[in-house]
């Protein structure tokens, strides 16, 4: 048994969903991890907390590894006498691969290594994807660094005010609506940017992330100042025997991802046409058509029928800048500032686009300000300027409805210079 | 070599990024990149891709509950290497996918992950989490690592998705149900777009700690933080340089803890839970849109957070009986108006939930529109 | 001919619609106005702004008449030696009869009270709809003023910081859409607010405007700080036979509002029961069904067949607050507050709830701030708390997606006053 | 007793109000007041209401300027006395409507209207206004008598209107078009909710007449006026106390003028016309909604002001064409989406159009959702 009482805790351990707290007392039974206490410690405080119905960790101190300005994050018990095993604990963020896959091989070593360095608790993954090993004292971090650099090839992530780790979907790994290279595109930006994602020199924060497409799976859109979202020019292909076989029920749609209720027979019209967001789509009871010029790539008639529809074959990425949580303006998601770009390595055009972002940023953004509320406090106008791209509708719902525009002198034949004389001679006080 | 404490930077390597992801690519994975044609959900949790040579890949998909100890994670490795050739994923929620290219091995390993239990009793592998059902929670670090949490994360999590647990293993809401948790307004997670989200919040203004503030904070910096310019300069009983918080200007964002560690918000009646709905991340039939609170306040209640759970219940059963076939939550709310969301799921509409912020009048009815 | 060459006005006289030019111009040479000189110095003093691109008159100066502090727009010529007829060249706004209907008898002694007191020149109405005397010297004032009052049993318009004359939609005396008396209720809170109409106490302008219906005729919902807008809480009435007609081809759609072109036969699917915003609508080719719980009273479906369906039989109006112009936060639509309040005369509800609004804003609105800006600035729930209502869905189109929420003292269990040094008891730095 | 310049305040009468309405009912009106059962627009410009009880009216409706002669009012009077028994009404958007119960007088009124004309050869009474046509242009003073004007009214008006005159006299839109016309930023009308709105504006930030300012101004209110904080306190050349505008602040909205003469904004070339689209006002289907500006600048052309009689035109001809029945011009700018709208109008999409005011946030799009 653990050191701590912790009967909360055990309630815990009851129903059917994965128990993080039977799984931090198999650590503590079994686990080999070198900070012996901490699993139990761990469990301690947090039994604390579920009494006081308040957090018992500090405020975060400043500790890294030599060289690096991020990865680290620093944490320390306020009760550090009752639970010595977790008085430091700090996080290390280290760098996930692309979309999340693993051999057992490298992620043993993971295991291993964190078993000699710290408290053998993780997190798969962190929010912003990395793999976060959970809690570790500072003299463990440098030896961690040097093993994980040395022995796995593996680097840390980012925190503080740079680029933090780029995540992305498992696109064309094995996802049919992928549009481009979600994460090679991840990849390759993680890596051009090391000195950025180690060394904070931004205003704060600043993410990017990569769907393969509309449908978003790594919500790129909500959570990452840059969102690089996969999409296509051309037609949707069309298979028409395959619409038929759903309309005739021989093939499930939304590639069954509706089967557990009775929604009744497949209904394309209902279904697929009428939620058309722009309608123009048509099925004439035989055959599927699709005014393509104005489809919006929504990706709904694909999902719902996957082996009918496929994406065009000219793809490519709208790319949009600006998602950041609600500190300190309030939430916001991405604005599409670039409605196409092509996505090939090395992604030279991507690379020249965020450069002049970060310019811009680094020189006029305050202090704690995401590139959103530089954008918000300037304006997509500024914003446009200085990242060279000519204004287009597609970068907003709709045109301002407020009169109140900045003209700019240059704009206004003869300038601003007056003279009130002059007017004087025809207007007279 | 090994690393000698003595000389820390000799062989130091650095800036080498993540390992390539091309590593760890399955074979079949690998020879179809890029090619896959069509995928089939044949049953909640088991995904078929088919490539356009005709290759399969199948992917069993099981919770995973983020919180993870190393023996946890060999036990994984274990399943891996048994089944899958010694290769796994991660999802971008938290879940695991064991893929496996031969078919034969997938019912062996169904059998086996439903096997799995932890001593007390939970699953260790909960298969689920695809199409129209509720997958895993995105979620956060809470009291079991983070320094400004209202709620617990893990803790909540576990309670909810217990709560959740026949929708995770089936597929019988509308559309996908995405539920996230964030303890605090920082918002580590896309909260801010979720079906449903849990959310940590304080509601006490933070306490001045008058005797350490000066020697913690800088306190320029403490002030510049407030988005609402509450705070201002003063002196401690002590004569000490301190700070002031103005309570009715507060809306308990929290930043100033952010940037000063002596101005503590936590409180164990102040802080609780709000609940949001309706947000979305995907671009399909309707554009994202963010979550919209509809219950300001719910006290904390370890270790099972009773009435979260149970509202958040009410909320997935009151949509999956009345919403359409693909219709997210936020789009059936605006569907029926939102006043008849809050009449069929019996929430009190409050004057928390009137937008008074910097865009609040855009979120005001400018119209005759609504239903009795 | 006219005393000034206007060449470039002279061109406005071409083209088929009315010219005002040529009215200015018939008034020149047959009107008996008292101040000879002044449209035809208007035209001279027009023609030149028509040169100079830029207007000719000074920025009003205050004129009134004796303990009126509104009514009077002060108007003065930047170019008095040029065209003295329009020197002096004030304005009175005369407060229009509710929805605008005249007797020729009436019309005939306001004409001939201008031509004896002014230029013979008007605005047949104002945008705020009073009738306005376009151009008088200030010595007329008074006596045009007398002589209204005794003579015409007519008063004053509204200018200035106070109540402006209300307006309303034709409302029940042609309509068969009134679901309130929107011209008595215009008239009688008229005239129970005349002090607050002739002598500005307000923090800015205030206006009432009152629909009888949500087509809005009368525009209030975008230009008036009080809008009532009728509405009913009870069934559309249907005559099955009239949709019948309207289906068979009998009956015009929209009572004929379409026919100039030629939109193919009548389509009740497509033209009314595809459009209802709610889909609550149903017609299964011989019955038309409305589920009236989800009707909005868009007034959609009534506009297209008049004949088959009329309005509720519960009627009132839904009262809403804060439209304005852009000046200085920008434009404003009104919100929602009332959703329904029966509308009876003496309308004692809606003076009651007025006096609420009214108290609240002079006490708290800032100079030239209006009503819907200081809802703004205190917030809609401040608003609601002082009118006393109860927080209702409807007001909103959805609820607020930041968290910033401003808790109150008193709704927080244990108040907000904590000791710092309990906390660290169990807390400790 | 007449007015007696010498005793003003003698007999004094205040506070009565306007007359009551009732007084100046037609019959049929006053006795069918409520009892209306439906209408039908038999011809552009003509109505019938039926009443319960079966009584008819008959309404033709015609164009009024507005800015009308007492001459011009007369002859409405003679009209009225020939046709109506003394009767007429103004409509809410500056149309004059003939009323008549005796179906036998309709013919001979629309011939007499039709027969009128000016000297100079413009209708006197145009019919038409009706149904989904487009009807009389509101409007505001202009030149012919305020201040603050970036351009004429009446002038633009009378050049557009005899642009749309087909429009006016023929219901051939898809639904009503609302056109509006405000000379200045205060927008004294419902320029901002309106089909199309002609809205005058500035673009050069106000001069500031040294000289008077001081003697003309309270200059603390002049600052306080301006929006963007602008204006601040400055001497001039002789030293007195003056003000100062930075231009790359100002948005030419005009406020300070309207509190401090001695800063007046309009000149020749840089003020002129702002085009608004999409916006209304009705409840009708969708909810009303704010006009949003489409082009930013046309200069002041009088006499005609030919490039807005074109643009305007433009607009109107290519929603005509391509809306659908019932669909205002807002709710069909959307349906397509407004990259279309700048294609189908060959508008172009200028910088000046994206919102960076308030609410700009909102205006944004945050979905890859668009056409190509
Ligand atoms: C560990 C992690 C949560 C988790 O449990 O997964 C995390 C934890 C913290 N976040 Fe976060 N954030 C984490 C992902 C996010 C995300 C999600 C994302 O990146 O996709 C967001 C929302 C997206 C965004 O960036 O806006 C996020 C938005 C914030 C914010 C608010 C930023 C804003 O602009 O609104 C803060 C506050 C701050 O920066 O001062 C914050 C601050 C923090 C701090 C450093 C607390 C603080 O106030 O200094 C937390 C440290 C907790 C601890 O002790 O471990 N964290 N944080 C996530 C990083 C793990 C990883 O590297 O994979
Ligand atoms: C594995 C994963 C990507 C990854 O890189 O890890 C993934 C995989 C797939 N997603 Fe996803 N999505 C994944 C997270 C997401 C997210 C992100 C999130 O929830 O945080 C979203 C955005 C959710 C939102 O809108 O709020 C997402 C929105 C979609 C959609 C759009 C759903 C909708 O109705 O709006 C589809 C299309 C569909 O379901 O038909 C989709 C479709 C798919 C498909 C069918 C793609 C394919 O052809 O293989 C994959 C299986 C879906 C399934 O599970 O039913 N995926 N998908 C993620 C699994 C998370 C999990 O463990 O549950
Ligand atoms: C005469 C009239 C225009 C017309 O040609 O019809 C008019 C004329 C003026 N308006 Fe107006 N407004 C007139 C109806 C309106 C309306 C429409 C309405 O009432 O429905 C509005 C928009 C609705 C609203 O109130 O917001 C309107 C919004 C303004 C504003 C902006 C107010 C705001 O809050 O945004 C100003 C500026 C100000 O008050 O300083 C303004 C100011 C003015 C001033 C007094 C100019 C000034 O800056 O001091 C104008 C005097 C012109 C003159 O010399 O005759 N006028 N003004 C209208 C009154 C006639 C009447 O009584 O019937
Ligand atoms: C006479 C007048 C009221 C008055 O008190 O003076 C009036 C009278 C009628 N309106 Fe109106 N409306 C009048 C201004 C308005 C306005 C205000 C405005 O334009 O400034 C609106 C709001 C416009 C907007 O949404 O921007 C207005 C929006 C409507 C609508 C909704 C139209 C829509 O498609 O959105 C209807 C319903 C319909 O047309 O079927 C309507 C219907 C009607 C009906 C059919 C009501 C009835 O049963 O008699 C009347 C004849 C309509 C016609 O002319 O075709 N009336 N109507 C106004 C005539 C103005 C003019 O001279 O042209
Ligand atoms: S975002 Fe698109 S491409 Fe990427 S995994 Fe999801 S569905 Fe596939
Ligand atoms: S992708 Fe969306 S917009 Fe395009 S055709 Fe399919 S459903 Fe319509
Ligand atoms: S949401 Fe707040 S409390 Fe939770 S991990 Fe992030 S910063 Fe910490
Ligand atoms: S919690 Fe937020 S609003 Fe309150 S004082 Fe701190 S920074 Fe200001
Ligand atoms: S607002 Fe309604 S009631 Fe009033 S005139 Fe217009 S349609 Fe008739
Ligand atoms: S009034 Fe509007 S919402 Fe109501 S039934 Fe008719 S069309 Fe539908
Ligand atoms: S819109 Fe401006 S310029 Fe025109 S009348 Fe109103 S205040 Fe004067
Ligand atoms: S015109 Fe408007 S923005 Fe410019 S200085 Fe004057 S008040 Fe300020």
């Amino acid at each position: 048994m653990g050191k701590h009482k912790t009967p909360m805790l055990d309630e815990l351990e009851n129903g059917p969903w994965p128990s993080f707290v039977s799984d931090i007392k198999q650590q503590v039974e079994k686990g080999k991890h070198i900070l012996k206490d901490a699993p139990d410690d761990l469990l301690g405080v947090l039994e604390m907390s579920y009494e006081d119905k308040v957090t018992h960790w500090k405020h975060g101190g400043i500790v890294g590894v030599f060289g690096y300005g991020g990865g680290i994050i620093g944490r320390y018990c306020d009760q550090p006498q009752q639970f010595p095993g977790v008085a430091h604990f700090h996080t290390v963020r280290v760098n996930q691969p692309s979309s999340k896959y693993y051999t057992t091989k490298f992620l043993r070593e993971l295991c291993d290594l964190w078993d000699r360095h710290g408290s053998g608790l993780t997190n798969m993954h962190g929010s912003t994807g990395d793999i976060v090993f959970l809690g570790t004292t500072t003299d463990h971090l440098e030896p961690l660094f040097y093993d994980m650099t040395h022995e796995l090839n593996q680097d840390l992530g980012g925190s503080g005010s740079n680029l933090r780790t780029p995540e992305c979907c498992l696109g064309m790994s094995r996802c049919e609506f992928a549009c481009y290279d979600s994460q090679e595109a991840c990849h390759q930006m993680t890596n051009a940017y090391q000195e950025e994602l180690h060394r904070p020199a931004f205003p704060y924060k600043f993410k990017f992330k990569f769907d393969a497409c509309p449908n978003g799976c790594v919500a790129s859109i909500a959570r990452s100042d840059m969102s690089v979202i996969g999409t296509w020019r051309d037609d949707i292909r069309i298979n028409q025997e395959a619409v038929k076989a759903y309309v005739g029920g021989e093939l499930k749609p939304n590639a069954g991802a509706h089967s557990s209720r009775d929604w009744g027979k497949f209904d394309i019209i209902a279904e697929v046409i009428n939620l058309c967001p722009t309608n123009c789509m048509c099925w004439d009871g035989s055959k599927l058509e699709i005014n393509n010029a104005e489809c919006v790539r929504c990706m709904h008639c694909l999902n719902v029928m996957p082996r009918a529809l496929r994406i065009g074959e000219d793809r490519g990425a709208s790319i949009l800048f600006g998602a950041k949580a609600p500190i300190l303006e309030g939430a916001q998601m991405s604005t599409l500032t670039v409605p196409f770009m092509k996505m090939e390595p090395p992604f030279d055009e991507l690379k020249e686009l965020i450069e002049k972002v970060w310019d811009w940023w680094m020189e006029e953004g305050k202090n704690r300000e995401r590139l959103g509320e530089l954008i918000q406090r300037k304006s997509m106008q500024e914003f446009l300027r200085v990242i060279e791209l000519e204004p287009d509708p597609r970068m907003v719902d709709e045109p301002r409805s407020n009169p109140y525009i900045f003209w700019k002198e240059e704009e206004v034949e003869g300038g601003w210079t007056r003279d009130i004389e002059v007017y004087r001679t025809k207007h007279p006080r | 070599m090994p690393y000698d404490p003595s000389n820390p930077l000799q062989d130091r390597i650095t800036d080498i990024g993540p390992r390539y992801f091309r590593e760890f690519f399955p074979p079949v994975i690998e020879k179809n990149f890029g090619k896959w044609e069509y995928h089939e959900i044949l049953e909640p949790g088991v995904l078929v891709h088919v490539a356009e040579g005709g290759d399969e890949v199948y992917t069993v998909r099981v919770g995973g509950c983020r919180l993870m100890s190393v023996e946890h994670l060999r036990e994984i490795c274990e399943i891996a290497d048994k089944y899958c050739d010694g290769y796994l994923r991660f999802t971008t929620r938290n879940n695991i996918e064991f893929l496996v290219s031969d078919k034969s091995k997938v019912k062996p390993l169904i059998d086996d992950l439903k096997g799995r239990k932890f001593a007390a009793g939970s699953y260790k592998f909960p298969i689920g989490g695809t199409g129209s059902g509720i997958t895993n929670i995105v979620h956060t670090q809470g009291w079991a690592h983070c320094h400004t949490p209202a709620i617990d994360a893990s803790g909540v999590v576990k309670a909810v998705m217990d709560g959740l647990f026949e929708e995770f293993g089936s597929m019988n809401m509308p559309a996908p149900v995405r539920v996230s948790l964030a303890c605090c307004l920082n918002m580590c997670g896309a909260v801010h777009c979720s079906d449903i989200a849990i959310l940590g919040i304080h509601r006490k203004p933070p306490m001045i700690d008058g005797e350490w503030i000066d020697k913690l904070c800088e306190l320029p910096l403490a002030i510049a933080a407030c988005p609402t310019a509450a705070i201002k300069p003063a002196k401690s009983a002590g004569g000490l340089k301190s700070l002031e918080v103005n309570g009715e200007r507060c809306m308990f964002c929290g930043n100033c803890y952010t940037m000063c560690a002596a101005m503590p918000l936590a409180d164990e009646v102040g802080s609780g839970i709000a609940i949001l709905v309706g947000g979305k991340l995907s671009n399909r039939i309707s554009k994202p849109k963010f979550s919209k609170v509809v219950i300001p306040f719910i006290p904390n209640e370890p270790p099972r957070w009773g009435s979260t759970v149970a509202a958040v219940k009410n909320i997935v059963d009151v949509y999956a009986k009345d919403a359409r076939k693909y219709e997210r939550l936020g789009d059936w709310a605006e569907r029926i108006g939102w006043e008849r969301f809050f009449e069929k799921t019996q929430i009190p509409f409050t004057h928390h939930l009137i937008d008074d912020y910097r865009f609040a009048y855009t979120t005001w009815r400018q119209s005759t529109q609504f239903k009795f």
